[in-house]
């Protein structure tokens, strides 16, 4: 992969100043990003923790996917993409994406497809655990 | 010929263990796959959807899988 | 203003984590963050600096109205915009937009839609120095 | 009456100052103030527009200046 991309699947803390640092150019006009955390409920059920399990080669491939058609369909400069696995508590960050493009409404649109693409491609589940219970999130209909 | 199949997610759950093994026919279809994994595990038939992998790709139902492929069942993802 | 609400104009260097810590929220499921930075060159000619100045108390204001607009049409947790006056060089960070929604899509919207009222309405002025020459950007139809 | 105006940005350089005053009748309107602005300093036609805000909020062109109030001259911004 060329070194416009940044792509990390890690048990570590994610931090954003380190996934924009991958993306500021002297030639981005805009950047956006997007942070996605554990949020504290789920319908109403409070949630304990959530455990992130990744099919790693296979994820770490279609995020580059995600990441190759950012370049090329919005001419981004660079972009990352860091998903963390294992065990993740409420507020803790689960995927940061950071997008660098010439002009700024590029970003938030590669942005934005790159968060959707991910959620439907990329082989990354969560299981969610309540005080009562647990479950893999969107398996069922 | 025998398969070596990978289960990630709640798939894990449904076949009872990380990975394991299945026989074949010659030139079966990932159709085929799909369906012998759903009659041994009709825990299949409650999810959403699950696709196979082969060799680290989703592969469509047409596709032919070969001996000393690596299946892997990709139940419904939630990254993010 | 709101605790939902950081608004800042300052002199200080900005820093993306700084500015997410205002936003991130246990019951966030989406942030979207923008970065604006001062670029290498405009219609080619390259920018040596930038200049942002303000009208500050009216800057804050028309920010703070932003923010506002962002908790009520889009039902933001909590936003913050942090805007940088002074002399900029290339790769600097002028301006940080970040928020926090319950769900991802409006985090975009809510975001973009910030930046662009930015642009529109909030006096503050940059002009472009360059080797041969300065303006300010805008000014001119 | 007279009224105190600020200038920002490049109306600083047209007004060729920060800050300074001009005479206007009772019960003038912004679009007066802006006419006379223009008058006394051409550079104003060549901008893509300048708004007067009073007392730290945009003001359109039918609002009434008091004694007292404060102009600022805004040209067109560039924030971001």
């Amino acid at each position: 992969m060329s070194d416009r991309i940044s792509v990390h699947i890690t048990k570590e803390t994610l931090r954003v100043a380190n996934c924009y640092e991958h993306v500021s150019h002297v030639s981005a006009g805009g950047n956006a990003m997007f942070i996605g955390t554990v949020r504290n409920q789920t319908k109403g059920n409070e949630v304990l923790k959530l455990e992130f399990e990744a099919y790693t080669p296979m994820a770490i491939k279609e995020l580059e996917k995600i990441a190759q058609a950012v370049i090329e369909k919005w001419d981004a400069i660079k972009v990352s993409i860091h998903h963390r696995v294992g065990t993740l508590r409420v507020g803790d960050i689960a995927v940061i994406i950071s997008v660098s493009t010439p002009h700024r409404a590029a970003s938030f649109e590669a942005c934005q497809y790159a968060i959707d693409t991910l959620k439907e491609t990329v082989p990354i589940w969560k299981k969610e655990i309540f005080r009562d219970g647990e479950v893999w999130v969107s398996a069922h209909p | 010929m025998k398969v070596k199949i990978l289960a990630f997610g709640i798939a894990k759950d449904i076949v009872g263990g990380k990975s394991g093994e299945m026989d074949f026919t010659e030139n079966a279809t990932i159709a085929q796959v799909k369906e012998a994994l759903t009659q041994q595990f009709p825990g299949f038939e409650e999810l959403r959807k699950f696709s196979i992998a082969v060799n680290e790709s989703y592969q469509e139902d047409d596709y032919v899988i070969s001996e000393g492929d690596e299946l892997v069942i990709i139940p419904p993802v939630s990254g993010g």
